[in-house]
């Protein structure tokens, strides 16, 4: 490639923190950014990915010291740069974006305000024609009726517009690299794909753009190269087609093996439909008043049935009204029409008392399973407490089958005696998962249960929820905006928008010939990874 | 347009709901006041008519008429209610002037010395903020330290060292000093300690803004520390600060008490402290309507201190 | 002067001795000056008054304030001799029962009312109606039978019996002529702004903070004592109330006060030896600062007890070390500048621990408890002495010394810092054993109204003057012959036995003379006097020296 | 090509970066108030074995002596040892403290839990209470409470208890809101517990357990607000030596006899700067392990 179209120059980068205790970060690092291509740097939380792209910044963080054989960005060695010069390239000659633009504007100033400071800041333009520069940049970012955005604070945006806002306010002062630091997780599947392609538009336009990613789908997706990131360590680098195609390393495979996909083939059990199903549900409906009492409908006229040790797929974008099902299938919420029941027996329009028996065989599993845990207890504590309400009161038997849990969740026994709040996200998720199982629950709710975990985290879990069905014979309700998720652990597939039902049926027929606009929709949207090679 | 149009109606709208809840307030209040001081011990007439004084029946019985003693509580509390309405607090039992005339006698050394308080301590507050959070450990521990050890001095005691010291000794400040050289001492004894009160919560949003990506953002887009500092962190670290603005005036007004004692000033607090040492309960009554009313009236200015700061909520109101 | 007021003692009578004692050293420096007019004077004093009409209620800061904007009818000089004033001159006839007063026709009060006989009625009227609630003029005239206005310049007054203070009341300050038509306002308005013929007119009061005086331009009625004519020399006066003493002190120093009305006593050295601070040093008359006991009840219903617990007090070495000399202590039961003073009684009862302890083992208080105070069957040695919230620091600190050297003989003196109404409320109902008093009288009268069994029966409210509660019929005689006989040899006789008595038996324990103490600075104001009739301070003849 | 080495000194996005400050442990401020308070409670307790000498003992030929080997903080007016004083009168304060905060907590604690358990109607009237009892000034409202109950040691302390009882019951329901809609206690309800068993083992726990820092935080301002009371004459009999009431007796002398002013107020900063430190670290741990 030609020096001419090299925007950054990066050799051997090294960072080292030296608070809160010494340790290096990132170590010898080299990559280009090349006008017109997306490099994406791929690794999981903690393996120096964001540092990277930071130190391109010069904001790699307090106490943290860079050094490089070569640290050029559009042509000009910055290594050494006073904080001044650094401001000069900041925002002019590279743009960053950041994960979510909820707190990445910031939420008190107008969208304009915040798009406009970077012109302020680099005297680009004169008061006067700076607002129209920003339209512009609101206009590029493609917000539809930009004027009416730009007086708008990013709280009063939706999730993909805030997100656009925030790429306008990185391009406004048109830099030529564009940073930008896992700039669609958690955003819905429509929206991720929509900034991608801005992205991929900016690149197409000539500029550079270093996306930092965890996700091989979105790698995939858009990048020409690909950096595999572990632990500060470059464990795989080149084009994007080799690299997702034939990865040499192991862990790059273990990263593309953890981007969950559908799994295809016939339904696990076989199917009696005489038995008595898991939940029945029929005509389910909710309504919530809104701020001006006028009642809205969150769920509206919701039937399914849910056979004994199949997993139905709840899917659909935030707002769907998926949690609100969930919370009624769990009797916490009680439905305004329709009716659950569970395991043949009347579930909602019950008496608590009466239900509060039968609880044990229905449990949940949830997104933050931290906060789920009473801050303070340990491990030990929250399954004896499960077990308690399981009827298991003596002791030592619970102890027992306390450990047994354990096991079953593959944790080992010496986290008994620890809080959770000091255990990992995936740790976590198990301890959920054990007190879950600890009432011998016939049916698992499970709301968004991986979506905070990391990708490889994220299909350990998975895989352990699949074994546990199968060893259990668990019938669950698996709630996700994750496709590739839903299409993974699903036997049966509802696609839910707006409260109300777009498409149910079996998950190979959705998945593969979706019938419903919006569920085509939904499925051009996700991201898949290209065939192994 | 439309958008402004919103906004007033959502002001309108607020304002209305805080004068009417502050009606209510200034309604609980004085009938509790009102009930407690009924099971006071001890004869009203006593106090009227003050220590030692000769009383015949007669001029008892003249006294309780004139101050409608002669009525039972009920009468007392609907009569008290009615004046109230019109403005009329009522006599006190000391001076026997109108309680309206009396506090409002005290209410501008108070206003004074409580907006001039109010500054020092956002100006020592905002000033320790803007060096120290979010920098180095060291500067950090400087401003930290600064701020517990502030909030934990005890304001008379302050207030008993600045005089000695800067009045009595050096003699830079008068010692009964009216206007703005008498202002300085007793703002200070009042103002730095709240100062740290104000510090330690400013600072935590200050940092808490510091740290949120949104700061990462405004320093990739060029923007300098200062900038950073100023249009952005600051007024996420104000609002917390604001929210607290009742508070902050009811601990003023309650530390004046003993600060206007120390600098011989007159206000609401020495006041106050006087009608409880005499039990001067239309005083007391009084004090408690003004509360109710400075209630009201700093819970205004905190809306609208807020709306500049921060329009989301009246925004979002506004839509709604 | 000017201590802070416990309760109802705190009257002035009227004195026969005049003061205006200047310290002599201070006024040879600028004796040269002449006086000027215009300028402002602060006054700075303690506490402010409930009213600025002196005779409502009426409390040591309103006679000040009285002698601002009021003349009295007659005057009095040290010497104890009357002058006239608003009257020009009067006659006694009927033995004593009528006094007809012949009044100047030129005066006018600030609002223009015209001073005459029938003004001077209204006074009277005024004084005596149960609305006014006086409690320094009206208990004094109980025996008054009828005013007449014979004309504008001719008023009798007739009494039910002899009462040779009846002029003596008269010349009090709290005694002064008020405008008829501002006194009809009724007392919430004559308390604001209250009207006299005085040489200053009550401009504004800011509660709590000053009040303010301005000059009566048109004044022309100063008592014959005056060192001038005309109009008072100040522009106006400032009456600041600072209760805090160190401020106080440190706002003369500093010279935002002019005139000081009750030095603290911790600052009286620092004054003595400042440049430009002159006092006006001296004591007043009548029965000192000193604390009753309760004789009606245990355990000073013993009077060996009393007798130890006087015995136990070392009021003096408190005095110094408190008070930095500033007061003098007292031991007898009248001061000693009052008239038919005793001296043998002076020092009755020296700080003796031995002779305490032997009293109370004779008292049967031989036991002692765990702390060290004795006991009686079981009973400890308590004495509840309430003091007013308000009480000055030093007070109290010579409260707590005496506490202390009680404790040495064995009592436990319990000082009850009270809201100051609770400490009313325990007067009234006997419940106390110590109870501060004092009366700045300039007559051994003054023993009438403490020990008298008349003072026994509660005022309406339960207010008694008799705290020690005391009933002794030959005291009584005595207290009554004393007014009653005109023969000084006779008069002396009969208060020195009535001193005896009160010192033998204990009935109080005197701690020190009521000190009249103001300081000036005399960079701001001099010729700050008191005044010729009760030694409080008087802006008449005062005037602000120009820089 | 050598390296150059940039140190930065932003602290920006250290948070973003590292998830939180590293949890800190107790520093030598912590550990210095820890021992503060431990000789403030020595002091309370056996006073003579800090001071042998009697505070009550006067000796008015030695007043006014300023601090010496002989007497550390001088003498007094009435030449008491001003230092056997300021000792003495560390029970009486802590005292008043201590009763101050357990008062204002046990207020404070029945309305937030009024406000928590008692429904959508009674939270909406008690939260309305505790916001006028939060704005009320606190120092006023004791002294309201005083004019009522009168003045002494007992009713000064529930005076500032109640006075500043607002800011716990705010507190307390704040806390209580949050645990009553944690996802913990809908776990707990998942479960199948019954509701006595999640009120008493998860909800009550769960309020309570900011309450051991809020405790500690709150003696320390009780006792700057009621020796304040003390100061203006509200509080203990003379001649007991009470921080307030030394400072209060101080206060004519301050010219002349600095150490009287100075001690017993560095004893209220000093004992309330301990035990807010202590709080606030106590406080940290707390939000620290429940935001982990």
């Amino acid at each position: 490639m030609s020096g001419a179209d090299t925007l950054a120059h990066v050799e051997n980068l090294t960072v080292r923190f030296q608070r809160p205790h010494p340790r290096t970060v990132l170590r010898d690092i080299s990559f280009t950014l090349q006008a017109g291509r997306i490099l994406a740097i791929v690794g999981e939380s903690g393996s120096g990915k964001s540092v990277t792209g930071r130190s391109l910044l010069g904001l790699a963080g307090a106490g943290a010291v860079v050094t490089a054989q070569r640290l050029e960005i559009v042509g000009q060695p910055v290594l050494g740069l006073s904080q001044r010069a650094w401001r000069r390239l900041r925002g002019k000659e590279i743009g960053l974006v950041l994960q979510d633009a909820m707190v990445s504007l910031d939420p008190l100033r107008p969208v304009a305000a915040e798009i406009g400071e970077v012109l302020a800041v680099h005297d680009i333009g004169s008061r006067g024609t700076r607002p129209a520069r920003v339209i512009e940049a609101l206009t590029e970012a493609g917000v539809p009726r930009p004027e009416e955005r730009a007086r708008q604070r990013s709280g009063e945006l939706s999730g993909g517009l805030r997100q656009r806002a925030l790429v306008a306010a990185a391009i406004a002062a048109r830099p030529r690299i564009l940073i930008a630091d896992e700039p669609t997780t958690a955003l819905d599947p429509t929206v991720q794909r929509q900034i991608l392609d801005l992205l991929r538009t900016m690149a197409e336009r000539g500029d550079a753009v270093l996306l930092i990613t965890h996700d091989m789908g979105v790698v995939s997706a858009v990048a020409d190269d690909v950096l595999v990131l572990k632990d500060g360590h470059v464990i795989e680098q080149g084009p994007a087609q080799d690299i997702l195609r034939t990865p040499r390393h192991a862990y790059t495979r273990s990263l593309l093996a953890a981007v969950p996909g559908h799994r295809s083939g016939p339904s696990r059990i076989a199917e009696t439909s005489d038995e008595t199903p898991a939940l029945a549900v029929s005509g389910l409906t909710k309504h919530y008043p809104r701020p001006d009492g006028a009642p809205v409908a969150v769920v509206q006229d919701i039937s399914f049935t849910l056979r004994q040790g199949r997993t139905l797929g709840l899917v659909g974008e935030s707002g769907a009204g998926k949690s609100t099902v969930g919370r009624m299938l769990l009797g916490m919420t009680e439905p305004d029409a329709g009716a659950v029941r569970l395991l043949g027996d009347p579930w909602s329009g019950i008496a608590e008392p009466l239900r509060r028996s039968r609880r044990a065989a229905i449990q949940m599993i949830y997104q933050d399973p931290l906060s789920s845990f009473d801050p303070r207890l340990t491990v030990r504590d929250i399954l004896l407490d499960a077990l308690h309400a399981a009827g298991l009161r003596d002791k030592p038997a619970a102890l027992r089958r306390a450990g047994e849990l354990l096991a079953q969740v593959g944790l080992p026994e010496r986290i008994i005696p620890q809080s959770p709040r000091i255990l990992s996200g995936g740790q976590r998720q198990r301890v959920a998962i054990a007190r879950a199982i600890a009432t011998n629950p016939r049916v698992l709710i499970c709301d968004e249960p991986v979506s905070a975990l990391d990708v490889i985290t994220q299909a350990q879990v998975l895989e352990l929820l699949d074994s546990l069905q199968k060893r259990l014979n668990l019938s669950m309700v698996f709630i996700s905006h994750d496709l590739g998720v839903i299409g993974q652990v699903s036997d049966d597939i509802m696609v839910l928008r707006d409260g109300q039902v777009v498409e149910h049926g079996a998950a190979d027929a959705i998945i593969t010939a979706p019938k419903h606009p919006y569920t085509r929709q939904l499925f051009e949207a996700a991201l898949h990874l290209p065939k192994a090679a | 347009m439309a958008q402004f149009r919103d906004l007033a109606v959502a002001g309108a709208r607020r304002l209305a709901t805080r004068l009417a809840s502050g009606l209510l307030v200034l309604w609980v209040s004085v009938t509790l006041t009102f009930l407690a001081l009924q099971v006071v011990p001890g004869d009203p007439v006593k106090i009227i008519a003050g220590p030692g004084a000769v009383l015949t029946p007669d001029a008892v019985a003249a006294l309780r008429q004139q101050f409608g003693l002669d009525q039972p509580a009920v009468e007392r509390y609907l009569h008290y209610l009615l004046g109230l309405a019109h403005g009329n607090l009522g006599m006190s039992y000391e001076s026997q002037q109108p309680v309206t005339t009396l506090i409002f006698g005290q209410l501008g050394s108070s206003v004074a010395l409580t907006l001039a308080a109010l500054s020092v301590a956002w100006i020592v507050a905002l000033l320790g903020i803007l060096l120290t959070a979010a920098r180095s450990p060291v500067w950090g521990g400087l401003g930290r330290g600064f701020e517990v050890i502030t909030s934990a001095l005890p304001d008379f005691w302050l207030g008993l060292l600045l005089i000695t010291a800067f009045s009595f000794k050096l003699h830079w400040f008068p010692a009964i000093g009216r206007g703005l050289s008498g202002l300085i001492l007793p703002a200070l004894a009042l103002g730095i300690p709240l100062a740290g009160f104000l510090g330690q919560i400013t600072r935590q949003s200050f940092e808490d803004a510091m740290a949120q990506p949104f700061a990462l953002s405004v320093q990739a887009r060029g923007a300098s520390d200062l900038r950073l500092r100023l249009r952005h962190a600051l007024r996420h670290a104000l609002l917390p600060g604001i929210a607290l603005s009742n508070w902050s005036v009811g601990w003023l007004l309650g530390a004046s008490v003993a600060i206007e004692q120390i600098f011989a000033r007159r206000g609401l607090g020495a006041l106050i402290l006087e009608a409880v040492q005499r039990r001067d309960f239309p005083i007391i009554m009084g004090s408690v309507v003004l509360i109710a009313l400075v209630y009201v009236l700093v819970n205004i200015v905190t809306d609208g201190l807020t709306f500049l700061v921060d329009r989301r909520s009246q925004a979002g109101e506004a839509r709604a | 002067m000017m201590r802070q007021v416990p309760g109802p003692r705190g009257r002035l009578l009227t004195a026969w001795l005049a003061a205006a004692t200047l310290s002599l050293s201070a006024t040879a420096a600028w004796a040269a000056d002449q006086p000027q007019s215009g300028g402002t004077i602060t006054l700075a004093t303690f506490k402010e008054p409930r009213c600025l009409d002196p005779t409502v209620g009426g409390d040591v800061p309103q006679d000040i304030i009285a002698h601002m904007f009021t003349d009295s009818l007659i005057s009095q000089t040290e010497d104890g001799a009357y002058h006239p004033w608003l009257a020009t001159s009067w006659d006694v006839t009927d033995g004593g029962l009528t006094y007809t007063f012949h009044l100047r026709t030129d005066v006018k009060f600030s609002d223009g009312t015209p001073f005459n006989a029938a003004a001077v009625k209204a006074n009277f009227d005024h004084w005596l109606d149960p609305k006014t609630g006086s409690a320094n003029i009206a208990p004094q005239l109980t025996n008054l039978a009828s005013v007449t206005a014979v004309n504008a310049a001719t008023l009798v007054v007739k009494l039910k019996s002899a009462n040779a203070f009846f002029l003596t009341t008269l010349a009090n300050p709290s005694a002064g002529m008020q405008s008829p038509q501002a006194m009809a306002r009724g007392n919430t308005l004559n308390c604001e702004s209250p009207v006299g013929s005085g040489p200053f007119i009550v401009q504004k009061w800011i509660h709590g903070s000053e009040v303010i005086f301005t000059r009566n331009p048109n004044y022309n009625s100063p008592p014959p004592q005056a060192l001038h004519t005309g109009p008072a020399y100040a522009d106006r006066v400032v009456w600041k109330v600072i209760a805090e003493p160190a401020t106080r002190f440190n706002a003369l120093l500093s010279g935002e006060v002019g005139v000081l009305n009750g030095l603290p006593p911790e600052d009286y050295i620092t004054a003595k030896s400042s440049q430009n601070i002159a006092i006006i040093d001296d004591f007043q008359p009548g029965v000192p600062w000193q604390v009753d006991l309760n004789t009606k009840r245990a355990p000073f219903n013993d009077v060996r007890v009393r007798r130890a617990f006087r015995y136990s007090l070392d009021a003096p070495a408190g005095l110094r070390s408190i008070f930095f000399g500033a007061y003098q202590p007292a031991g007898g039961p009248l001061s000693p500048n009052t008239p038919f003073y005793d001296a043998a009684v002076e020092h009755a009862y020296p700080y003796d621990i031995k002779a305490a302890d032997k009293l109370l083992d004779a008292a049967g208080w031989t036991g002692r408890d765990a702390q060290g105070y004795r006991t009686k069957n079981g009973q400890r040695l308590t004495v509840h002495f309430p003091v007013y919230a308000s009480t000055q620091p030093a007070d109290l600190a010579l409260y707590e010394q005496l506490q202390a050297t009680a404790k040495k003989a064995g009592f436990d003196l319990q000082i009850e810092k009270q809201d100051d109404s609770k400490v009313y409320a325990r007067q009234y109902s006997w419940d106390y054993d110590l109870y501060i008093d004092y009366w700045t009288v300039n007559t051994p009268g003054a023993l009438t109204f403490i020990y008298d069994s008349d003072g026994l029966t509660s005022l309406d409210g339960g207010y008694h003057n008799n705290e020690a509660g005391i009933s002794d019929p030959h005291l009584d005689a005595l207290l009554a012959a004393g007014p009653a006989t005109s023969d000084p040899a006779k008069q002396k006789q009969i208060y020195d036995e009535a001193q005896q008595i009160v010192s033998d038996d204990a009935l109080a324990a005197p701690l020190y003379v009521y000190p009249s103490i103001a300081a000036f600075n005399t960079d701001k104001v001099r010729d700050v006097r008191t005044d010729w009739s009760v030694h409080s301070v008087t802006l008449y003849d005062a005037w602000v020296p120009k820089n | 090509m050598s390296g150059v080495a940039i140190i930065e000194q932003a602290a920006v996005a250290d948070a973003a970066l590292h998830q939180g400050p590293a949890r800190r442990g107790p520093g030598f401020a912590v550990y210095a108030s820890c021992f503060i308070l431990a000789l403030v409670v020595l002091a309370a307790v056996w006073p003579h074995v800090l001071a042998p000498t009697d505070p009550y003992d006067i000796d008015p030929t030695s007043a006014f002596l300023p601090p010496s080997s002989a007497h550390w903080f001088g003498t007094d007016q009435s030449g008491r040892d001003a230092f056997s004083r300021v000792i003495h009168g560390t029970r009486p304060s802590l005292l008043i403290g201590l009763l101050s905060i357990a008062t204002a907590l046990a207020v404070g604690g029945i309305l937030g839990l009024a406000a928590v358990l008692g429904g959508r109607a009674v939270d909406h009237a008690v939260a309305r209470v505790i916001d006028v009892l939060f704005a009320f000034p606190g120092l006023i409202l004791a002294l309201i409470c005083i004019a009522i109950l009168g003045a002494s040691p007992v009713t000064l302390a529930i005076a500032v208890g109640v006075g500043s009882s607002g800011g716990y019951a705010r507190i307390i329901r704040a806390q209580g809101l949050i645990v009553s809609t944690s996802g913990y206690v809908a776990a707990a309800r998942m479960l199948g517990h019954a509701p006595r068993r999640i009120l008493f083992l998860t909800i009550l726990p769960n309020i309570a357990r900011p309450l051991l820092p809020l405790f500690t935080l709150g003696i320390g301002q009780c006792i700057v607000w009621a020796t304040g009371l003390s100061f203006l004459g509200l509080g203990v009999q003379p001649p007991e030596a009470e921080w307030g009431a030394l400072l209060a007796d101080s206060r004519s002398y301050t010219a002349l006899a600095w150490w009287l002013t100075v001690f017993p107020g560095a004893m209220i900063a000093v004992t309330s700067l301990s035990l807010t430190i202590l709080g606030r670290y106590l406080q940290a741990r707390f939000d620290g392990r429940d935001a982990a």
